[in-house]
C-alpha cells in the first residue's frame, strides 16, 4: 500500500508538472525545446522506485519524467527550464540537457543513443569500486536503430556490467514507426541471445513495472548479467512541443483514446481507491504536490538570469 | 524577378534536378515526414515516389556508408541531416571513406554524394544542436564545402553540388530559411570558388559566412547613414576558398574583419585571415578580426545565448574600433531577432 | 568436376601467390604492410565462384585472396603491391586498398567494418537498376563488434537488399580471443533473428562453401531477404606480415596444426585425385599458374614509378 | 642525466601514475596484447593486472563513452587508439559528449579523461592510417590537445595529461618513439601552455609540431654551417595554445614558418600563423609560411609518400628563399629515414 502510493506520488508529480508547462509554456519564458514524458509516466516512476537513491540514471532529451522520479527536485527543474541562477545548470542545460548527480541523475542527451556507453562506464566504475550501486539506462527505441547501442549491449555483456538497459517504446522515432526502421520482428528476443536478462512488459500498470524492475536487479545480483527491460508505452504530445499532432496524419487519434483507457497515472488511482485507499488522503497528497508546482514554478520565475560572465564558467582553456 | 525564400529555393532545386536526373534520390531521418525537413522536401515523396525519398533507421554512420556506396554505382544520393551536429556520427564515413574513395581507387569510382546539413541558432537548443563544424570538413582533402547565404546561391549552389562528381557537404543556416530574394525559375548552377560581392565599399572589408552575412549587411545599413563604406564579401564556398577578390578587396579598404558563423578557434576566421595576410601584410592598416561564436560549449539560457552568439552590434563596434570612431548610438535600431516569428526548437 | 577444378585454381593462385609474397618480401621493395590470407581460401573461391563476373565484391585490408579470387589479375595485383605505374591504382592502394570494379571488386577498407554499409549502399543501387547484381561483403568476425556491423544488417533486412554479408570468422582480431570480445555465445543465432537468411559452415572444404553460398543465393532470389554466412576458419600466420608467431602467445601452435590437417587448398587436391582427376593434369594447372605469378611479378618489378605528380591527380580541390 | 627512449619516457609516465593512484585504468584495443602498444604498455597489465589495463571488442564509439562514464564517476581512464584515424569513429563522444559534460553539468561532473593517440607516418600505410587529426579537437571547446616532441615533454605532458580534470587527447608520432633525450626518473609535469624554445637563433622562426621538429633541427643544423640562426619553437600543447613566445621570437627575427605535422589548409598552421600576424604585422619582413602534408589523401607507394610528406629539405628551401640565399649544397647530408630501422606498419 505504503509502495503504491509512493508510485503513484512520483506519477503525480510528473504529470501535473507537465501539465503546468502546458499551461505557462504559450507565455514564452520558458525557451528551451520540450520533449513531453506524457504516457510514460509509469515507466520511470516503477523503476526508479526499484532503485536506491545512490543508484544512478541516464537519460534522453525526452528525460522530464525520469528527472522528476529519481529527484523529486521540481524546484531545480523549472528553475533550469526558465533558465535562471538558481538552478544548479543556470540555464546551461535546458530541458534537454538536466543533471543532478547528487540524486543520481547523471546526465541526459539531446543525441540518440549517445548516453548508453557513458552509463555503461559510469557502470563499470561502480562495479570497480564495490560500492553495489546500479547504473539504469533509459533511451527510446529509436535509439536502438544505432550500432552503439549493440556496442554497448555487447560490452555490457561481455564484462558484466551491473546495468540496467530500458527501452522506452513508443514505437515511434519522431514520426517514423518502428515498421520501417527496423529489420526484425522482436528486439527482446534478439537481445535475449545476448547474456543478460531480458524481461519485457507494457507499460501502464506501475506495479508491475515495478515488480519486473526488481526481478531484474535479483536476477542481476545472483548472476552478474546486465539486464534489458523492453516496455511498450504511448507518447501522448507531439514528438517536441506540448501539442496533440493527431491531425499529421502518421498516426490515428483511435490508438491514443486505446492507450487512454489505461492511463498510467489514472489507473494507479483507480488501483489505490480499490485497494481501499481513502480518497481524502490521496487528495491530500495531490494538493500538497501541486502546491509544490505552483510555488516551484513561481520562485522560477521570479529568479534572476546568473549574470552573463557564467558562459565562460566551467569550460577549459 | 521572382522573390521566393531559400528554404524555397533549396525545394525547387530538389525538385527540378531530380526531375532532370533519375539517378538522383534523397534520404535522411524524416525526409519524407509531414514536417518535410522544414518545408525543404515538400512534394519530393508525392512526385518521385517513395524509392527517391525514403526515411531510414536511425543510422548516421550506416546512412553514410550507404549514400557512398550507392554514389560508386552510378547514383546521386543526397543525404539530409537535420542539424550539423549529427554529422559527428558520420565522422568516419566521412573522411575516412568518402572523402578518398576516388583517390584511392585511382579515379575508377567517383563518389558524387551530396550531404545537406541544417545548422543553426536554436531557441535553447544547447549545445548538442547548435555547432556549425564546416571548418573541419574543409580540413580533409576530397571534400568540397558549400554555405550558401541567399535564396538565389542556395538553389544555385545545391544544383552545382549534385551536378558535381565529387561528394560536397551544403550547410544551410536555419533562420536563412526564412530569407527573401530574387530567384529565376529556370535551373541555373553557381560555380564553386567564386565569392559573392554582397556590398561594395571603400573603408573596410568584411568576410562573412552564411548567417554572419545578414549581421553584416544589418552592421553595413546602420554605418551607412554615418557615411561609412563596408564592403562584404561572401566565400559562399570554402573548399574550395578562391580568396583573390577577398584580397583585392583588403589591399583596397586595408581593413579586414572575418565575421564566421563558428567558433573562432581554429576555424574558418582562421584559414582565411591567414591567407589574407599573406597577401596583404603591406596594405592593412590594422590586424584582421576575427568574430565568431564564443569558446564554449553553447548554451541554453536566452541571455546566455545572446552572449555566446555574435551579432551586427559586434561588428558595429569592431569596425567603430578600426576606423577610430565614436560608438554609434543603436537606440531605435531594430536588431534581427527570431523572438516573434521563431518558438520552440529549429 | 569442373568446378572443382576452378575452385581449386582459384585457392592455388591465392596460395602461391601469398607464398611469392612471403619469398621476396623480405627485399624490402613490397612497402605496403600485408595482412596474409592464408587459411582463409575456400571461403572467398567459395563464395566468388557462385557470383557471377558482374557481381560485385568488398573486403578489408585481408583481400589479397578476394582479390585474386574475383578478378584472377595476378598481374595487376602485384604491380600495385610495388606501386609502380603499371598498377591501375598506381601505387595509391597498396595491400589495403585494392580496386578492381571492372571486374567488380568494388574496393576494400583498412577501417574495420567500414565497407559493410558501403557495400549495402552498392547493394541498393543495383536493386533500383533492377540489374540483379548481388553484392557480397566480406568481414572478419572483429568486425561484428563494430556498432556499423548492426546498423548495416538491420537496414539491410528491413529494406530487403540484394546482400550477402560473409563473415569470416578466424576467432581472433588482431591478438584479441573473441571469447574477449563477445557478451553472447553464437553469432548466426542472434542474426538469424534479423529477417535474412543465416547459413554457416567450418570453412576448407571449398565445394561445400560454394553449395553453401549457392543455396544462400537461391533463398534471396526467392525471399529476397539478405544472406548472412558464417564461415570459421584459421589464419595461418600473424595478424600483419609474413610470419607465423606461434611464440607470441596468445594462441598454440597445437590448434594451427589441426587446420593445417584440413588445409582448404590441399584438401581440395585429394579431392580432386580421388574423384579420378589425373595428377598430371592438375600439375600443368599448376605449373601455368606458377608461370603466370612468377611473370606478374618480374613485370612489376620491372616497371617504372609514376611521376610524382600523380599524388595530386584524383583529388578535388 | 639518463637518457631513454620516448617510448619508454610514455611507458615510465604510466607506470608511475598508475601506481599514484588506484583509479587510472588503462584500455584500448590491444592495450595488453603482446605487442603492447609499440612497447608503450609494457609492464602495466603484469603489474596492475586486468582490471586497469585491458582490451575490448572492437567497438570505438561505445568505448569512448565508456571512458566518460567512468571519469564522471571519480575514474582516470587513459584510452588508447594505435591510429589517430580511429578516433573519427569517436567524434560523436568526444565533440558532443566528452568536451562538454562539465559545461552542461555546470561543474557537477567532470570528465578527467586521457586519449592517447598514435600517429605517423607509415611504411605504405595508406590513407587510412596516416591521419593527425588534432586540428580537429583543438577546434572544440573543452578539450586540450598535447603534442609531445621529445621524451622529456612524453613524460611530463602525459603525467600534466592525467593529472588534469579535464579531458585531454595526446598525439605521438611514432616517429618519435625512437628518440632518445635526458628524462629524469622521478616523476615530473610540465604545465600545458608553455612552448618549448628547441634552439634560439636570430634569422628566423620555425614554430613545428611534432615530428616536424626533428626535421626543423635537422634543417637548422644544415644551415648552422652556412652561419644561419634558426630559432625553432615547439607550442607542445595546441589547445590550449600559448602563441606569446612565439610572437617575441618572430618580432625579434622578423620570418616565420610554421612546419606542421598535417595537412596545411584549415590546420593548426592556419590558426598559428592568423595568431602570430596579428601580433607581429609591423615586424614581418616576409609572409609566414606554412609547411605541411600535401592535399591529397596519403598514397602508398614511397615515391609518392617522399612527395606528400614534408621534411628538412622543404624547409630549408623555404628558409633560403626567405632570406635570400642561394641553394644550399645538400650532397653527402644524411637525411632522416626509417628506412632502415622501420619495415612493415608503424
Ligand atoms: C544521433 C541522432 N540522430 C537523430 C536525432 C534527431 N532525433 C531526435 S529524437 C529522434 C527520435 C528518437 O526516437 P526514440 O529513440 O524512439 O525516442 P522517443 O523520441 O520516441 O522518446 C531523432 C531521430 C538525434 N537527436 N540524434
Ligand atoms: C575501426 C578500426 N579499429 C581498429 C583497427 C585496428 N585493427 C586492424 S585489424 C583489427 C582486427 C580485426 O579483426 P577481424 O575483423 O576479425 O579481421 P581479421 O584481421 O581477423 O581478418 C584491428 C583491431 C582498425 N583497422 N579499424
Ligand atoms: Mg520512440
Ligand atoms: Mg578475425
Amino acid at each position: 500500500m505504503c509502495l503504491g502510493i509512493e508510485l503513484y506520488k512520483k506519477m503525480y508529480l510528473i504529470r501535473k508538472t507537465e501539465e503546468t508547462i502546458i499551461k505557462y509554456y504559450p507565455e514564452d519564458e520558458m525557451k528551451t525545446p520540450m520533449h513531453m514524458s506524457m504516457g510514460e509516466e509509469a515507466i520511470v516512476a516503477g523503476v526508479c522506485q526499484s532503485l536506491s537513491h545512490d543508484d544512478q540514471v541516464f537519460g534522453t532529451y525526452r528525460s522530464h519524467a525520469l528527472f522528476l522520479a529519481k529527484t523529486g527536485d521540481v524546484c531545480d527543474f523549472f528553475a533550469e527550464m526558465y533558465g535562471k541562477d538558481t538552478a544548479r545548470l543556470k540555464g546551461k542545460g535546458g530541458s534537454m540537457h538536466m543533471c543532478a548527480p547528487m540524486s543520481g541523475f547523471m546526465g541526459s542527451s539531446a543525441i540518440v543513443a549517445s548516453s548508453i556507453p557513458v552509463a555503461l562506464g559510469a557502470a563499470y566504475a561502480n562495479k570497480r569500486a564495490g560500492n553495489n550501486k546500479i547504473v539504469a539506462t533509459f533511451f527510446g527505441d529509436g535509439a536502438t536503430d544505432e550500432g552503439v547501442f549493440w556496442e554497448s549491449m555487447n560490452i555490457a555483456c561481455l564484462m558484466k556490467i551491473p546495468i540496467i538497459f530500458i527501452c522506452e517504446d513508443n514505437e515511434f522515432a519522431v514520426h517514423t514507426p518502428g515498421t520501417e526502421r527496423r529489420g526484425y520482428s522482436s528486439l527482446p528476443d534478439i537481445i535475449a541471445k545476448f547474456n543478460c536478462n531480458v524481461l519485457k512488459g507494457v507499460a501502464t500498470d506501475v506495479e508491475e513495472i515495478y515488480q519486473t524492475t526488481m526481478e531484474g536487479i535479483n536476477l542481476m545480483r545472483k548472476n552478474q548479467m546486465p539486464v534489458f527491460l523492453h516496455f511498450k508505452y504511448y507518447r501522448y504530445l507531439e514528438h517536441v512541443g506540448i501539442f496533440e499532432d493527431f491531425d499529421a496524419g502518421y498516426r490515428e487519434k483511435e490508438e491514443f483514446l486505446k492507450w487512454q483507457s489505461i492511463d498510467p497515472v489514472s489507473r494507479q488511482r483507480s488501483n489505490l481507491l480499490s485497494n481501499g485507499y481513502d480518497e481524502k488522503e490521496i487528495e491530500n497528497l495531490e494538493n500538497e504536490i501541486d502546491l509544490m508546482i505552483k510555488t516551484s514554478i513561481m520562485k522560477a520565475k521570479l529568479s534572476p538570469f546568473c549574470d552573463a560572465e557564467e558562459l565562460f564558467r566551467e569550460v577549459c582553456r | 524577378m521572382r522573390q521566393i525564400t531559400y528554404c524555397d529555393a533549396i525545394n525547387e532545386a530538389m525538385l527540378q534536378e531530380m526531375e532532370r536526373d533519375p539517378q538522383i534520390f534523397v534520404y535522411g531521418l524524416g525526409v519524407p515526414d509531414h514536417k518535410r525537413i522544414f518545408g525543404s522536401t515538400k512534394g519530393l515523396v508525392e512526385i518521385f515516389g517513395k524509392d527517391r525519398c525514403f526515411d531510414m533507421p536511425l543510422s548516421e554512420d550506416a546512412m553514410s556508408g550507404f549514400g557512398l556506396g550507392a554514389a560508386i554505382n552510378g547514383m546521386k544520393p543526397v543525404y539530409i541531416h537535420i542539424r550539423a551536429d549529427f554529422l559527428l556520427l558520420c565522422m568516419n564515413q566521412l573522411a575516412n571513406m568518402i572523402s578518398s574513395y576516388r583517390y584511392s581507387s585511382n579515379g575508377m569510382l567517383k563518389a558524387p554524394m551530396v550531404i545537406r546539413v541544417i545548422m543553426g541558432r536554436g531557441w535553447g537548443q544547447g549545445h548538442q544542436h547548435s555547432k556549425s563544424l564546416y571548418s573541419m570538413f574543409s580540413h580533409i582533402p576530397g571534400l568540397k564545402v558549400v554555405l550558401p547565404t541567399t535564396p538565389y546561391d542556395a538553389k544555385g549552389l545545391l544544383i552545382s553540388a549534385i551536378r558535381d562528381e565529387d561528394p560536397v557537404l551544403v550547410f544551410e543556416h536555419r533562420w536563412l530559411y526564412w530569407q527573401t530574394g530574387e530567384v529565376p525559375e529556370k535551373s541555373y548552377t553557381i560555380p564553386f570558388g567564386q565569392p559573392n560581392v554582397l556590398r561594395t565599399g571603400k573603408d573596410i572589408t568584411i568576410v562573412a559566412t552564411s548567417w554572419m552575412n545578414v549581421e553584416s549587411v544589418k552592421a553595413a545599413d546602420i554605418l551607412e547613414k554615418r557615411g561609412i563604406s563596408v564592403e562584404i564579401i561572401d566565400p559562399r564556398t570554402i573548399a574550395p576558398f578562391n580568396v583573390e577578390p577577398i584580397i583585392n578587396s583588403v589591399n583596397k579598404t586595408g581593413h579586414c574583419i572575418v565575421a564566421d558563423n563558428d567558433w573562432v578557434e581554429y576555424g574558418f576566421s582562421a584559414e582565411a585571415a591567414a591567407l589574407i595576410y599573406s597577401k596583404c601584410m603591406g596594405n592593412l592598416k590594422s590586424p584582421i578580426a576575427r568574430i565568431g561564436f564564443a569558446f564554449t560549449p553553447c548554451p541554453t539560457a536566452r541571455h546566455l545565448e545572446n552572449a555566446f552568439y555574435p551579432n551586427a552590434i559586434n561588428i558595429i563596434r569592431c569596425i567603430e574600433e578600426k576606423l577610430d570612431l565614436s560608438p554609434t548610438d543603436l537606440t531605435g535600431e531594430d536588431f534581427y531577432s527570431h523572438e516573434n516569428r521563431f518558438k520552440g526548437p529549429f
